[in-house]
């Protein structure tokens, strides 16, 4: 089982990098730590590029990660893999991605697309073992049986981050990875999918590494949250820690652009720019200052000092 | 207030779509108002019929489609002050290609990744409409195109007219859109999601781009979105669609502080604010009819939780909220017969906190 | 260009169509027809050609033989010219006939037994590219002065004035070709003419052009101002420019005979080959006389020629073609040798059972080989099977292939059973043929094999009694054709199309196919 | 960008020499495979035969044959000819006929390529129209006939029915006469270029920058030349390179027709005879056409579409 | 709205009657209903099968039941045009070109079928692991489809002929050899498309191994493409099985295919074209039928296809 004192993932100094030609590389991921602990929800923001999908991929091993050290249920999956391990990984570990249309097989009917993490670790005796549990994870997520017959594009978009959800929980992962998982949707349809998702943590206790955009989603869905920029965690925390008490500027512009439905306060309201150029920060030479417990920034002791010189203030 | 100007006129339209087999009855019965200088918001679930209403403005509905019935006026002042209106439904396809489309009416798009051409320079791109519109020299266009796109807040414009689309941020692209659009002048500019595709520290930057882009050369916008946080960020009125209808349209206050059909309800609802820590989100049940299908009665009955007998029977009239001109809803539930159904406890509360979160300010 | 069709308009120039391409202009290195044709219109041997194809003397003025008939001295024309003004000497011959043997030109062997028989020619021969100058030196061929030529043969040759026509024996310019060196006969300008015409332009693989040769001695008898060679010109091209007036000679296939049978711009002519069936007697079943018989019975030959050839071929009586040579006393070897040949299915199914029945089987299946780059070898070969499918108890199988494979894979290795194949005359004597029949010939590739024949054969080389000799060939054909050691199938005719205005274009089977220095135009 | 770019080339130039040398050494050891030698004069004695062919130096061993072979060609000389046109060097031969098939080959090609083109848009413009069955039906008879056969209707018709264009090649007018056998190449390229154009259209004219154009006001034409073409044509370009290379390879019987003397024949003819020395030239002038015609076209590529950066990847 | 007729209980509450829980989703129909569903609405799609159908069972019928015989020769009425005697008319040995041509259809879709076959069997598969594999395996496939591209295929066919028999057997060897290469290349680059897809990503999540997601993944959604690529090649198989028969690789004489006759046709083309024409066109209408059912076919296997 599981022990619930340790963290289910912990992800130490990891770094993934890209070569695009002899010269020139991109730094994706840029040296990142955070764990998860077992049935926690940890929310990755960040603005378009800042490394988010490739933390994710990185962890879930789509990339070989150039340094550091991915440590999932106690066992290193940083470095090369044994099958067992390998196997083990992708059972435990599930991904729900960002385009429900883009990551359905669009050929394959629904019934053999949620089959598939079985199929391909022969986790059933008998076909009919198979179809039944398809059924009822599609029950689960609220399709019924009757959809398993049919194709993808027989279904809105809502139904079909379902189908994508109902793929990646069949195994009874423990750790979730949800790359977007609602930023495609509208907002009727992201409140569906997230309660489903809330509903499947409760049941299965498995973790969530909640990746999006959209901050208030990710407030309400996660307990920690960790913001990256340029590939760097700049800040981490609890939820309110984040919310309530941003630090790193980064981070407060991040909040600040995030619209309310409030017209009377949002017509008015202008967004905080921030940019790292010319922010007199270096991220590089930053190392995670902790604030609490729980909350880190990321910065030079000098730049730790202002930060906490500003706290509060506002944009 | 002063004399608002009309400048586009909507009444009963209709727009179906021949698919395989089925009619699709995209678009059933639209009207929307549009005054000079103002922005109108048009809100809705993924499929409701936003972007169809708005390429019927264009004139520029798939082959597949046809306008069944309706007009879209459209009014405009030439520079002697003259005013002229005119359907746009019954303007030849000619006529709209060389006098609408672009230099009266432009469009920006939701994905900035795939709306430019990527086998053609920025600076060619923007240049082109106001070459081909008016004759614009070549000096003289690329002399404006470098303006606008510094007005739209592109560095080092000059560089990046040589640049191709794959060389630019999404962001950078999106305000590429909107400098095309904004190239000929035109009155009236629609942006149709323009920011779904954009992470929020650039959707607010383009939001507020097209705000202030907007105040300065007086534009009417309209506004499609499903999120309501831009729609509170940029709106004056609101149109509530669903299901190919509008069911309730409103000043922006009106929408958002006393939002009375029941589908509105759900859309505030469901969008959690940062204080929102419910165990669960409202949700709307099920999902939008299949407008392949006549539709019976009135189309969200059967996902609404407060649907009268009648719902199911008949269409609902559009009300007259009482004691507002702007404020229409479409539901039996205004029906003067019609029990007294209150919006849910928790969106009540959060309007409350929303007001006086409002007043705070 | 005005369009470019329409009629002709130029008078003065002969434009003829070959579907072959002229490969080469030397006459020490060219073995074929349309090399030759070309070769000739500008060249003269020691002996030429007359309006009617009869050998008469060219640069050599007269000759004379010894009584052993093995030495030949040539006096030659004081009149003969090179085109650059150089008297054509007895050394050019020298000089040319030892070029050919020390290039190890491919028509080396004329020189040899199975040619003119040249002293010393065979060993040297087998020097080729190694034979020094004095060996060389050895060749019967000498340059008594200037303008006499003597040539001693190692034994007498009947035919051999008729050879000394052949472009192997033309003269060659040494100072000349030495000082081209590599580039000798690759371009006009490094080409001397001491025949009827001069070469102006050369466009490999497309065309050539000629004008006439006013430094020829016999400038006066040559009334074509301009020669025009379209070379390579496939037969459905060629008819569409014949059609279209662009060329006023061109051979066609058989299979665009119909279109101009009848017309009088349709023309036929011998080939000179004849074509035959080669039974393998290494193998079991074709071993079998009674089998070859049978075969060579159900071949409807003259329906062959008739309604599938259709370009004049003839059907074959015996193994030596008709017209290929006359006895001394002036009647054809075929009206003495008489048929050997006949269309007879009952008798085909006859022998056909007599030979199953010694074999002890009731069925044999025989491999047809043909090649399919051969025309018209595919229709032949098509319908020959169909002929022998009518006979019960015989399956033939179609083996199709390239030439190449077929000579030099399957032939040569004795990989078959029986062959369609063919064989051009070199020279106009019967032995060119029956030669292939002797035990040990090289392109015996059926291995049939007679000590009778064979001792025949012997005889015939050395037999200097000119009636005689043709007595003994004749004996030989026979046994040849008794035990049906070759199935003779039908002597190849051939086709073309001339213009009504032209005329005096002499056509040979052997030799040199086409002289132009006798055409006229209207 | 435009160093890398020329980094590239220079990569693809030398795996395209390497390439090469491979097939040349395939081809040297392929054309020992085939049956006989170069002299298979029926009437030569095996004595002769061997003189000849040390004449040659064909009685080397194979390996030091290729060594001298390529020693020869790196000095630009093909060796001599030793079966067809015999003792001429091989250069002169076959060059002036490459060239002419090689011209033939890119003008049938662009020629296809336009027509191709037009139908398809067309056909893509007019879809499930009549005019889109049309243009289906012609590409469909482009594939299923021949060229051989559109090149002797054309020579009939166009040459001898009514008189209008000469019926063979003209050294001296080698424009009009090369009209008929281009347009008879060119069927089949017309036919593929047809289907896939069309194929292609439909997707650029579905996409959002063609709204987005369309949005701006432009007319059809502008549309469609301006904005539609170039993306369209990207992936065209792909199949262009192996189209030409086929149409180089395939034109014998084209060539007989129109009596054009190109390579076609030759190489046909040098195969049966087995004159090594012209199968050589004529197989590594195509080999080097088709190598160098794929690195045209990846490099084209790179400039149509700036999307794709060269250098990277690989 | 005045003369709107109201029930009594209209204006009450439905309550709890409806259950607004469930999904409206679209009507399902299995998969081969839908996909023969989408085909039988392509008329282009259901000409192209009849026609095929009626030419298969043309190549079938025709020589059993015929009074002629393919081999059958009669110089005698060598060439003879259309008639009531000889439908299409007889050929240069007074064959029947009715019973010919048949039985060369016969041959040629059989040669057809195995070009498809070959098609998808090899072109496919060098495509899709040269394309998935990428890197070095792509550079180095792609080099060899090069090579072998480069080499006359005549030298190659000629070595083939000294070692093998003229039979079916050597026609498929033969095409082997050359026919795959364009599918390859185009397998190739449908891969390339679709292998950055997110499903294929969502596939390897799950632990698939390169060969579920080339085969499963990959595979279903460019089949459709491929299809129609195939049957674009099948002309270039039959006129290809005509040269090798030239060559001495192809079928044996008497045996004729579409190809054969058409060349044999081609030479007496100019006096008697019926020869080359009739078998022609069964070619062409032959092709247009495969084309039309492999558009149909792609389409109606596509289920995202949404315009008609
Ligand atoms: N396979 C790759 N090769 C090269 N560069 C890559 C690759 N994948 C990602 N990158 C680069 O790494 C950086 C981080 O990308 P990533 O996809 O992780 O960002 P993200 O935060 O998920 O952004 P988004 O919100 O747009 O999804 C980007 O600059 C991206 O271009
Ligand atoms: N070309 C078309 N053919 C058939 N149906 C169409 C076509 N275009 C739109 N529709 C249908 O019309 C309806 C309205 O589409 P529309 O694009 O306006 O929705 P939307 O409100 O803009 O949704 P989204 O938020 O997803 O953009 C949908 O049901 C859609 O399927
Ligand atoms: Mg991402
Ligand atoms: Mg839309």
């Amino acid at each position: 089982m599981i022990d619930q004192t340790k963290p289910i993932l912990e992800v130490k100094d990891l770094k993934q990098y890209f070569p695009i030609s002899r010269k020139f590389t991109v730094k994706a991921v840029d040296g990142i730590s955070f764990d998860i602990m077992p049935g926690e929800t940890y929310g990755l923001v960040g603005e378009s590029g800042s490394g988010k999908s490739t933390t994710g991929r990185a962890i879930i091993r789509l990339y070989e990660p150039t340094a550091g050290k991915i440590i999932f249920e106690g066992q290193d999956i940083s470095g090369k893999m044994s099958n067992e391990a390998i196997k083990t990984l992708r059972t435990k570990m599930a991904m729900i991605f960002q385009d429900p249309m883009a990551c359905l097989n669009p050929r394959k009917k629904v019934l053999d697309i949620v089959a598939q993490g079985l199929d391909i670790h022969h986790s059933y005796d008998s076909i009919e073992e198979r179809n039944e549990k398809v059924y009822k994870m599609l029950e689960t997520v609220g399709l019924s049986r009757e959809h398993a017959n049919r194709y993808p594009n027989q279904f809105s978009g809502g139904q079909r981050q379902r189908i994508g959800i109902a793929r990646a929980l069949i195994m009874n992962p423990d750790l979730v990875i949800a790359d977007e998982a609602i930023s495609a949707l509208d907002v009727s349809i992201q409140a569906q999918v997230v309660n489903l998702m809330k509903k499947m943590q409760k049941e299965t206790g498995a973790a969530y590494l909640f990746i999006a955009h959209d901050l208030s989603m990710v407030k309400y869905i996660s307990n920690r949250i960790g913001v990256l920029h340029l590939g760097h965690l700049v800040e981490a925390g609890t939820s309110e820690e984040i919310f309530n008490n941003p630090l790193h500027p980064y981070t407060k512009s991040l909040l600040s652009a995030i619209p309310h439905p409030n017209p009377r306060v949002e017509k008015t309201r202008k967004s905080y720019t921030y940019d790292y150029k010319t922010s007199g920060l270096n991220y590089e030479e930053g190392t995670p200052h902790k604030v609490s417990e729980t909350h880190y920034v990321l910065g030079t002791d000098a730049d730790f000092e202002r930060f906490m010189a500003e706290a509060g203030k506002g944009f | 207030m002063a004399e608002r100007e009309k400048v586009l006129e909507i009444r009963d339209l209709s727009i179906s779509f021949r698919t395989e087999g089925a009619k699709v009855n995209a678009i059933r019965g639209v009207d929307l108002d549009l005054y000079r200088g103002e922005t109108i918001a048009i809100v809705g679930e993924s499929g409701s019929g936003k972007s169809v209403t708005t390429k019927a403005i264009m004139g520029i509905l798939a082959k597949n489609g046809t306008i069944d019935s309706g007009t879209i006026n459209y009014t405009w002042t030439d520079p002697d002050g003259s005013k002229h209106t005119k359907d746009i439904v019954k303007m030849s396809e000619k006529e709209i290609q060389s006098e609408i489309r672009g230099r009266k009416i432009a469009m920006v798009f939701q994905d900035p990744l795939t709306s430019l051409n990527p086998t053609m320079t920025i600076g060619k791109q923007v240049m082109e409409p106001m070459m081909y519109h008016y004759g614009t020299s070549k000096e003289e266009a690329y002399k404006k195109a470098v303006e606008l796109l510094s007005e739209v807040g592109i560095t080092d414009p000059e560089a990046r007219m040589k640049n191709y689309p794959h060389q630019l941020s999404g962001g950078m692209r999106q305000r590429v859109v909107i400098a095309i659009a904004l190239s000929c002048d035109p009155y009236l500019l629609i942006c149709d999601e323009p920011t779904t595709a954009l992470d929020v520290t650039i959707q607010a930057k383009i939001l507020e781009l097209i705000q202030d882009l907007q105040k300065k050369k007086d534009l009417s916008v309209i506004y499609i979105t499903h999120d309501l946080g831009v729609v509170a960020k940029v709106a004056d009125y609101v149109n509530v669609m669903y299901a190919g209808k509008i069911i309730e349209k409103g000043t922006i206050d009106e929408i958002f502080y006393d939002p009375r059909h029941p589908y509105t309800w759900g859309l505030l609802s469901a969008m959690p604010d940062l204080d929102t820590d419910d165990d669960e989100l409202y949700t709307i049940p099920g999902s939008p009819p299949n407008l392949t299908k006549k539709v019976q009665g009135d189309a969200f009955a059967p996902r609404n939780a407060y649907a009268l007998n009648i719902d199911l029977r008949l269409e609902p009239p559009m009300f007259d909220v009482p004691g507002s001109s702007s404020h229409k809803v479409a539901s039996w539930l205004m029906d003067p017969r019609a029990p007294k159904v209150e919006m849910p406890e928790s969106l009540r509360n959060r309007i409350q906190k929303m007001v006086k979160e409002g007043v705070a300010k | 260009g005005c369009g470019g069709a329409g009629k002709k308009t130029d008078t003065s120039t002969f434009r003829f169509a070959s579907e072959l391409d002229i490969m080469g202009m030397d006459s020490s290195v060219v073995d074929d027809g349309m090399s030759f044709n070309a070769l000739h219109a500008i060249t003269e041997g020691l002996e030429g050609l007359d309006k009617n194809g009869k050998t008469v003397n060219a640069v050599a003025q007269s000759y004379k033989v010894s009584d052993d008939r093995k030495t030949y001295t040539f006096k030659l024309r004081k009149d003969a010219k090179w085109s650059n003004g150089d008297d054509v000497t007895a050394n050019d011959f020298v000089y040319a006939w030892q070029r050919i043997i020390k290039n190890a030109g491919n028509y080396a062997y004329m020189y040899g037994s199975d040619g003119a028989n040249i002293l010393n020619a065979d060993a040297l021969i087998k020097k080729g590219t190694t034979a020094t100058q004095a060996e060389l030196d050895t060749l019967g061929v000498k340059a008594q002065d200037d303008k006499t030529l003597v040539v001693t043969l190692a034994a007498p040759v009947p035919f051999f004035l008729d050879l000394m026509t052949f472009p192997c024996y033309y003269p060659i310019n040494q100072k000349f070709a030495e000082k081209a060196g590599k580039d000798y006969a690759t371009k006009p300008e490094y080409l001397l003419s001491n025949g009827p015409f001069v070469m102006k332009k050369w466009t490999k693989g497309k065309s050539a052009d000629f004008v006439k040769n006013d430094k020829y001695y016999d400038a006066k008898d040559v009334k074509l101002k301009n020669l025009h060679f379209d070379l390579a010109m496939k037969p459905q091209s060629a008819s569409a420019n014949f059609d279209s007036g662009r060329v006023d000679y061109a051979t066609i296939s058989s299979d665009l005979v119909d279109k101009y049978k009848g017309k009088d711009t349709y023309k036929s002519f011998n080939e000179g080959y004849l074509f035959y069936l080669e039974p393998n007697t290494k193998d079991p079943v074709m071993a079998n006389k009674n089998i070859r018989k049978a075969i060579s019975l159900a071949v409807n030959r003259k329906q062959l020629c008739s309604d599938v050839l259709k370009d004049g071929s003839k059907e074959a009586k015996g193994f030596v073609p008709a017209q290929l040579s006359q006895s001394p006393d002036g009647k054809d070897f075929r009206s003495i040798a008489g048929s050997f040949t006949k269309y007879d299915e009952k008798a085909a199914q006859e022998a056909l059972n007599a030979g199953l029945a010694e074999l002890g089987k009731s069925e044999v299946t025989v491999q047809l080989l043909y090649g399919t780059d051969e025309s018209p070898m595919d229709s032949v070969a098509e319908y020959v099977q169909g002929n022998l499918a009518k006979l019960k108890g015989l399956k033939v199988e179609m083996s199709a292939t390239t030439k190449q494979d077929r000579i030099n894979n399957r032939m040569k290795n004795g990989n078959f059973q029986l062959a369609v194949t063919r064989w051009g005359p070199d020279y106009a004597d019967p032995t060119t043929y029956l030669n292939l029949l002797s035990t040990g010939n090289s392109n015996n590739y059926g291995e049939w094999s007679n000590a009778q024949y064979d001792a025949l054969m012997k005889q015939i080389q050395t037999e200097t009694d000119a009636s005689k000799r043709y007595d003994l060939m004749v004996q030989a054909e026979k046994i040849g054709m008794d035990d049906l050691a070759d199935i003779p199938l039908f002597e190849k005719g051939g086709s073309a199309l001339q213009a009504t205005s032209v005329s005096g274009l002499v056509h040979k089977a052997v030799g040199v196919p086409y002289t132009f220095k006798f055409v006229t135009l209207k | 960008m435009d160093k890398s770019m020329l980094k590239y080339i220079g990569k693809r130039i030398l795996i395209s020499i390497v390439t090469l040398f491979v097939i040349l050494s395939i081809l040297f050891l392929m054309t020992r495979l085939l049956p006989g030698t170069p002299f298979n004069s029926e009437k030569m004695s095996p004595e002769q035969m061997e003189v000849v062919k040390a004449k040659y130096g064909l009685d080397k061993p194979v390996i030091v044959q290729f060594g001298n072979y390529l020693k020869n060609m790196v000095k630009g000389d093909f060796g001599l000819s030793y079966v067809l046109y015999k003792d001429q060097g091989v250069a002169d031969i076959v060059m002036p006929r490459a060239k002419i098939s090689f011209i033939y080959g890119i003008a049938a090609t662009a020629l296809g390529t336009i027509v191709g083109m037009l139908l398809g848009i067309i056909a893509a413009l007019k879809r499930n129209t009549i005019w889109d069955t049309i243009a289906t039906i012609i590409s469909v008879l482009g594939v299923s006939i021949p060229s051989f056969v559109f090149a002797l209707l054309l020579v009939i018709i166009l040459g001898v029915k009514l008189p209008v264009l000469p019926t063979m090649y003209l050294e001296n007018d080698p424009i009009v006469s090369s009209i008929i056998p281009i347009v008879a190449l060119s069927m089949s390229v017309i036919a593929n270029v047809a289907r896939f154009t069309r194929t292609e259209m439909i997707s650029v004219l579905g996409s959002d920058y063609m709204t987005l154009a369309l949005a701006k006001g432009l007319d059809k034409k502008t549309l469609i030349f301006k904005h539609a073409l170039r993306n369209a044509l990207i992936p065209v370009i792909t199949v262009i390179g192996p189209i030409l290379v086929n149409l180089m390879t395939g034109t014998m019987v084209v060539e007989s027709i129109c009596n054009v003397p190109g390579l076609g024949q030759i190489l046909i003819d040098s195969i049966h005879s087995n004159d090594y020395n012209i199968i050589m030239a004529c197989s590594f002038l195509y080999a080097f056409m088709y190598i160098a015609m794929m690195l045209i076209i990846d490099v084209s590529y790179g400039l149509i579409d700036p999307r794709i950066r060269l250098g990277k990847g690989e | 709205m005045d003369n709107t007729k109201f029930l009594p209980d209209d204006f009450e509450l439905v309550g709890d009657k409806q259950n607004i829980n469930i999904d409206e989703v679209l009507p399902s129909r299995p998969m081969w209903q839908d996909i023969l569903g989408r085909f039988k609405e392509n008329k282009g799609a259901v000409i192209g099968v009849i026609l095929i159908i009626i030419i298969t069972l043309l190549a079938i019928i025709v020589p059993l039941v015929s009074r002629w015989n393919y081999a059958e020769m009669n110089t005698s009425i060598a060439n003879r045009v259309p008639s009531g005697e000889h439908w299409f008319g007889t050929d240069y040995l007074g064959r029947d070109l009715w019973v010919r041509t048949w039985q060369g259809t016969r041959y040629s879709l059989i040669i057809a079928v195995v070009a498809v076959i070959i098609d998808i069997v090899v072109g496919m598969t060098y495509g899709l692991v040269s394309g998935y594999f990428g890197g070095m395996v792509d550079a180095i496939m792609q080099r060899i489809q090069e090579i072998i591209n480069s080499i006359p295929t005549l030298v190659v066919l000629i070595i083939l002929l000294t070692v093998m028999k003229p039979s079916l057997k050597t026609v498929i060897i033969a095409l082997i050899f050359t026919e795959w290469i364009p599918m390859s290349r185009i397998t190739r680059a449908q891969v390339l498309k679709v292998k950055e897809e997110e499903y294929v990503l969502a596939a390897r999540t799950l632990g698939a191994g390169n060969i579920f997601i080339l085969f499963k993944e990959i595979l279903p959604n460019i089949f459709g493409q491929l299809i129609i690529m195939s049957m674009m090649t099948i002309p270039n198989a039959i006129f290809y099985e005509a040269y090798l028969a030239f060559i001495g690789l192809g079928l044996t004489k008497p045996l004729a295919s579409l190809g054969t006759l058409i060349n044999d046709g081609f030479r007496l083309f100019q006096v008697y074209p019926h020869a080359m024409l009739i078998p022609a066109a069964v070619m062409a209408i032959l092709m247009l039928s495969f084309n039309l059912f492999g558009d149909g076919l792609r389409d109606a296997l596509d289920p995202t296809m949404k315009e008609g």
